[in-house]
């Protein structure tokens, strides 16, 4: 076992099926030789050749069509979009093709593409640096939709991504590359080294889609979220002194109904946090899915914490983040009546 | 009002007016130089501009793009192109008599994807548009399985999951075509690139119609294509026409579609698409740059689609009528017979043979497709497929629908 | 009173804000000359001439990008995309930029735009002519979402939406182009001709946003819909024999919370349809604001019927398309327990 | 493993490695001839590759693009240039001392912004990437704004809507820029196409980097301008970089970005871009060609990203360190007070004087900006404007969500 931070965790998964399987490639803006602007492919490009770890244009659409093409040509690309805010212009490739070329093919045509991309805010990037657009991912058939928490998981996940003979898109909270994060930018930051989610195998191991973590058992509540919002929530149940059960899903899809609804037939009580806005986030749909098949354990109505229905404003991250506060305001609204 | 100065592309003959093919700029057969394979873009750039032809008006085959194929293999594209227009009549046919749900001629512009087929290897990685079906046929995969596609049948290789035309083989090496315009360019130069990571031999090529250069996917492949100089030929099939509108609303009003080739650093090559020798020549160029590893090709193949857009079209709202008859590049099929006439190769009586045993050939396949099924009669794709393909593995999401799916089914 | 179709109904609305405004202009492939693939536009460029109504070169993303800039220019442009499934190359230029102009900005610099498409199946389009991503809009805060059902509604609708001073998304389910349609693609098509919602005036009215349409009052169930649903639940209902109440939303953004609400705490039963895909669908999002808002009201879970989590198939519709056997096992399950 | 094939842009100079400028291809001042403003894009395509310039290594004015600007307008220009790059500098420095989270320097750039703005009429819509801030400054807005926009505070035109150096202005006819790169370009289009359609006269300017050139939005404005032969003016900054990657892989490497417009059957002009004379000079020649109907130009200006990409970035990672002192066309400040000078117009008593005076306008903006707070000290923008503008009229959840964050805040 290593301490890793998420970025190191990534690297070393990436670092692996590169050496493990030829038909692996990185391709992606300043990923090369730069090694990504979070660094999260640094010293890939050396030590496995220009022709594995590939630079490319600066055009999300090619990046995601040229992927497509060489998945089918055998070789299993893994793109970083910059930014998920960024992945817009791909999004044609992502949705018309991506997604259904096995399907209209009959699975005689695949493409195995990994895209990876930094999600959520905190790190003062204003409206174009700071998004969380996975539920739109959600809504595609045929993608699959993962956001891990920490390194360990990310690690496992990302090589579970690339093995995986469906395309995949990775979503990684930029916010935890270096340590969990409560909530409050004004705490000093806390290292992975600190955490026990910060030990991480030096070798290959998976952790599977469709696999939901229970990151605390608890009897009161149920707190269904992913990403960053994990730790907003262990803080957020901690200081109402709940015990609340916190399910950190990290696939959206698959989704681990099975984990969610134990949950909360156990408790009766559920609230579902992300950092996307609320507004048909994916929220919307676990709180769907939650009532569709928990209605006669239900105490309460589902709550939902989430970002504002506005654009991530520059000047009002924190206002605009779902911090402790907006949890355990939700928290509160789904004990009640106690 | 103020009077608006906004330019708009001029459209040459609408309903009523009497055709008009002044704009398009043409070279005389044999009149335009051929460069050596390896020649740098930056010296070719007349190539993509001027139009290169093989066949005169006489029927001769003149000038240095003459490939010099033997009489043999112009009577196999022939017999691609002419089995191409039969299939697509008979299944234009079969649509208008509620057969298929919706088809797509190929009608004129048969030489674009017979002569490009041949002029590749087989190995090659196809992917094509919605109107290269001639593709499909030169690299032979069986009309039964063409028509099973069509018809959404029990041997559909799409699994019912398609619209009519989009067909895709595997073992044909041809990719699925998808019912977005021009997605597959960047798809293409993908493959190429991967070609080339993995040191393979083989190049892809690519098909999209004039209107379709307009989507951002034509940018990326031609962009990616010079970056990594992958070996990739991308085909623009300027058929005049996108639906209704005219390829000035694709930008071809100011310059030619393969002049945007070497704007990207890419060769391009401008080739009367109806001219069979031509439009082989051209790609072997093309091809044989690739796999010398020169790069990429942007071949403009300038035809004219005699036919509607599709069954969903009346053209006769929107061109003039008798507009195909006046297209100066002339009818591919008519121009390589008449060589191959001269050449004492190719009689009008062989002619007529071939036409009868190819309609023969249509009519007995037809014959077996719809004995898997139509949409509307005979045996059927088992609805369960809907759930399939979606994912390798069915998750239980699916699993469920798919229950339910079957009780709605067992309700009615 | 006119009879119209929802094509002339749309064309009618079109019509008239290209008389009364000098500042509209449409845009779209195949509008002009043709009068658009499904014929809504026809006639307009004779009547307006070419420079108001303006044939584009097939490029969705430039479509948008352009007439963002025409409409910063004040113009009015009402964009068409021939398909509701070739939004996404225009998918940045409509997230990135037309959705957050006006915030980006704080308000001085904005772009009117709206964007007409047709949506929905049923017309044998297959995978890439019947898809409804309605849902993906309704997530990116800064648009407007509507889709009528009917020919009386579609034309105030867009009138409305072009009035509107903020971006508009307007999705025209095709199947409804001709006349109302229950599901059932074996009974004779029903022109609305014979619908009273057929019956258009001729001038200038509009049908505000955010206000839902209770098509029918009823006090056993509420089934929340919109689009063609409307129809398929009608008639669903009406063989259950059930009194239900049949709301059509009109629009989805905005969303009018309190005629869903009143009407499910007034029935304490909700079904919610749509022709999208379920998962993540905006479906999702209905049900979780009503047991939100009506949880103590609800006498059962909400039930959502919708199209599966798979591509439109071209031979399947019937079987993809939510019909009336989807809708009767959703109204069945959400009578439990009677 | 089998050798990849795959062809890679060369990047000329790493860390470690020694400058290397040998690639680019440039032209003696003076040399390349200067067409008629109405001249057909074909036949000025040498235009796209060669490289306009004016100013010759004595600092004289020389050839048929001299502009023969007087001497006010140069001193001018100067002062623009002065002022961006003392501005740069101080607002770099702020970064560093964390009064703004963000910033991005234009050094070396400066006579791109300013060059062209003062080519322009000030009623023409600019629509700037994130590194044109001396068109803020030579439309003359006050520095106040700028700064209070780079510090969110209660004084900043976005209400802290957008990262710093996202300016806009509306008095000032300066588009809002977004953070995502390129998609102002198509905007720029629509502009234009909107003041045809109104027979205005004003014209339509935007810029990107040749990185960015990459994008779909690059390709959507180049075929829409043609197509409509829109009064617009789309500029490459072509910097040589793009965060870590060189201009090959843009496709530099192949061709000059210039050159993309002939491709699409517009007038494409590449010119020194620390050359203020031939950037005035090539600005004013396509902003004549678009007002008298000539449509859309392509300039293309060949400069250097002297500094880091932003205060995120760190070069001397991925570029050889005394790169920027090598490049051949050098410093566009010194080489406009070099031809001042030399005309008599200047001296560098006055140089020095500017300076002082610019420092302390740029000195005192900041201490009056500051005084309207700062993302962590003084006055404070109102939360609640979170949640204005994103539509015109607050709607109901909102409104909720207004209140729930104010109750958030005062639970805190
Ligand atoms: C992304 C996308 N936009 C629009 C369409 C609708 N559409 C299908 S074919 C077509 C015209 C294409 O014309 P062209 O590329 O010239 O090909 P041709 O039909 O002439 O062969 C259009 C607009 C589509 N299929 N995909
Ligand atoms: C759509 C999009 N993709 C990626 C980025 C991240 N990004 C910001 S600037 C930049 C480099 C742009 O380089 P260039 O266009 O050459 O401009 P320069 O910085 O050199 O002025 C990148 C990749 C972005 N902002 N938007
Ligand atoms: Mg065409
Ligand atoms: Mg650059």
């Amino acid at each position: 076992m290593a301490q890793m931070n998420m970025v190191q965790a990534l690297n070393s998964a990436m670092d692996i099926m590169l050496g493990r399987d030829p038909s692996v490639v990185l391709m992606g803006e300043d990923i090369g030789y730069f090694g990504g602007v979070f660094r999260t492919t640094e010293g890939l490009q050396r030590k496995y050749g220009e022709h594995r770890v590939l630079d490319t244009p600066i055009a999300e659409g090619g990046i995601v069509g040229a992927a497509i093409g060489m998945a089918v040509n055998g070789l299993r690309p893994v793109a970083e979009i910059q930014f998920a805010d960024y992945i817009y212009p791909g999004f044609d490739q992502i949705v018309s093709e991506l997604a259904r070329l096995r399907y209209r093919s009959a699975g005689d045509f695949t493409a195995p593409v990994t895209i990876r991309t930094p999600c959520g805010g905190g790190i003062r990037g204003g409206q174009t640096h700071s998004q969380s657009p996975e539920a739109m991912f959600t809504h595609v058939s045929g993608l699959k939709v993962v956001m891990p928490s920490n390194p360990h998981d990310a690690k496992g996940l990302l090589i579970t991504a690339i093995e995986d003979d469906d395309p995949v898109i990775f979503f990684e909270p930029k916010r935890l590359y270096n340590g969990p994060f409560d909530g409050d930018p004004n705490k000093p930051a806390v290292p992975w080294s600190t955490h026990p989610k910060g030990e991480v195998p030096e070798g290959h191991y998976t952790v599977p889609l469709g696999r939901a973590d229970i990151v605390r058992a608890g009897a009161q509540l149920s707190i269904i979220t992913y990403g960053t919002m994990v730790y907003v929530a262990q803080a957020a149940a901690a200081a109402l002194e709940l015990d609340a059960e916190i399910i950190d899903l990290r696939s959206l899809v698959p989704l681990d109904v099975d984990a969610i609804c134990s949950s909360v037939k156990k408790t009766g009580r559920c609230v579902v946090a992300h950092e996307a806005t609320r507004l048909s986030g994916f929220g919307a749909e676990i709180a769907a899915i939650v009532q569709e098949e928990c209605f006669w354990h239900l105490e309460a109505p589902i709550q939902r914490a989430a970002g504002w229905d506005t654009p991530y404003p520059h000047a009002f991250e924190w206002e605009y983040f779902p911090g402790q506060a907006r949890l355990a305001a939700a928290i509160r609204a789904a004990m009640e009546p106690a | 009002m103020v009077r608006s100065r906004l330019h708009l592309p001029r459209s040459p003959a609408r309903p009523g007016e009497a055709p008009d093919f002044s704009y398009l700029e043409l070279s005389p057969a044999g009149a335009v130089a051929r460069p050596q394979v390896g020649a740098r873009v930056r010296d070719i750039g007349p190539l993509a501009v001027e139009l290169v032809r093989v066949l005169d008006d006489a029927g001769d085959a003149v000038g240095p793009w003459n490939p010099h194929l033997d009489a043999a293999e112009l009577q196999i594209g022939l017999r691609h192109m002419l089995l191409t227009r039969i299939f697509d009549e008979r299944m234009q046919r079969n649509q208008r008599a509620g057969k298929i749900t919706f088809y797509v001629r190929s009608l004129g512009e048969e030489a674009v994807s017979v002569a490009q087929c041949m002029a590749l290897s087989p190995r090659d990685m196809l992917f094509p548009s919605y109107r290269n079906q001639g593709l499909q046929i030169a690299r032979g995969i069986p009309l039964v399985n063409l028509m099973c596609q069509l018809l959404s049948n029990t041997r559909d290789p799409c699994k019912g999951r398609q619209l009519p035309a989009m067909y895709h083989s595997a073992a044909g090496h041809l990719f699925s075509i998808s019912g977005n315009v021009a997605t597959q360019f960047p798809q293409a130069v993908g493959w190429a690139m991967a070609a080339a990571i993995k040191g393979e031999d083989h190049l892809a090529a690519s098909w999209l119609g004039e209107g379709s250069s307009a989507e951002a996917d034509f940018h990326y492949a031609l962009l990616f294509a010079a970056v990594y100089q992958a070996p990739v030929i991308l085909n623009v099939v300027n058929n005049q026409w996108a639906i209704s509108t005219f390829q000035g609303y694709a930008g071809g009003e100011q310059r030619s579609f393969a002049a945007r080739g070497p704007g990207y650093g890419i060769a391009g090559v401008r080739v009367d698409g109806n001219d069979f020798l031509a439009v082989h020549a051209v790609t072997q160029w093309a091809a044989e740059r690739a796999r010398t590893g020169g790069g990429p090709t942007l071949i403009e193949l300038v035809t004219y689609r005699a036919a509607a857009h599709s069954t969903s079209d009346d053209p006769s709202r929107y061109r003039a009528k008798d507009d195909a008859e006046h297209w100066p590049l002339g009818d591919p099929i008519e121009r390589l017979k008449r060589h191959l006439i001269r050449l004492g190769e190719w009689s009008e009586e062989r002619h007529h043979a071939l036409s009868a045993e190819l309609d023969e050939l249509v009519a007995a396949s037809w014959r077996e497709a719809v004995a898997y099924g139509t949409l509307n009669d005979g045996p059927k794709l088992d609805t369960d497929l809907m759930f399939e393909d979606v994912f390798k593995e069915m998750p239980a999401n699916l699993q469920l629908q798919r229950a339910m799916m079957r009780a709605e089914k067992s309700s009615r």
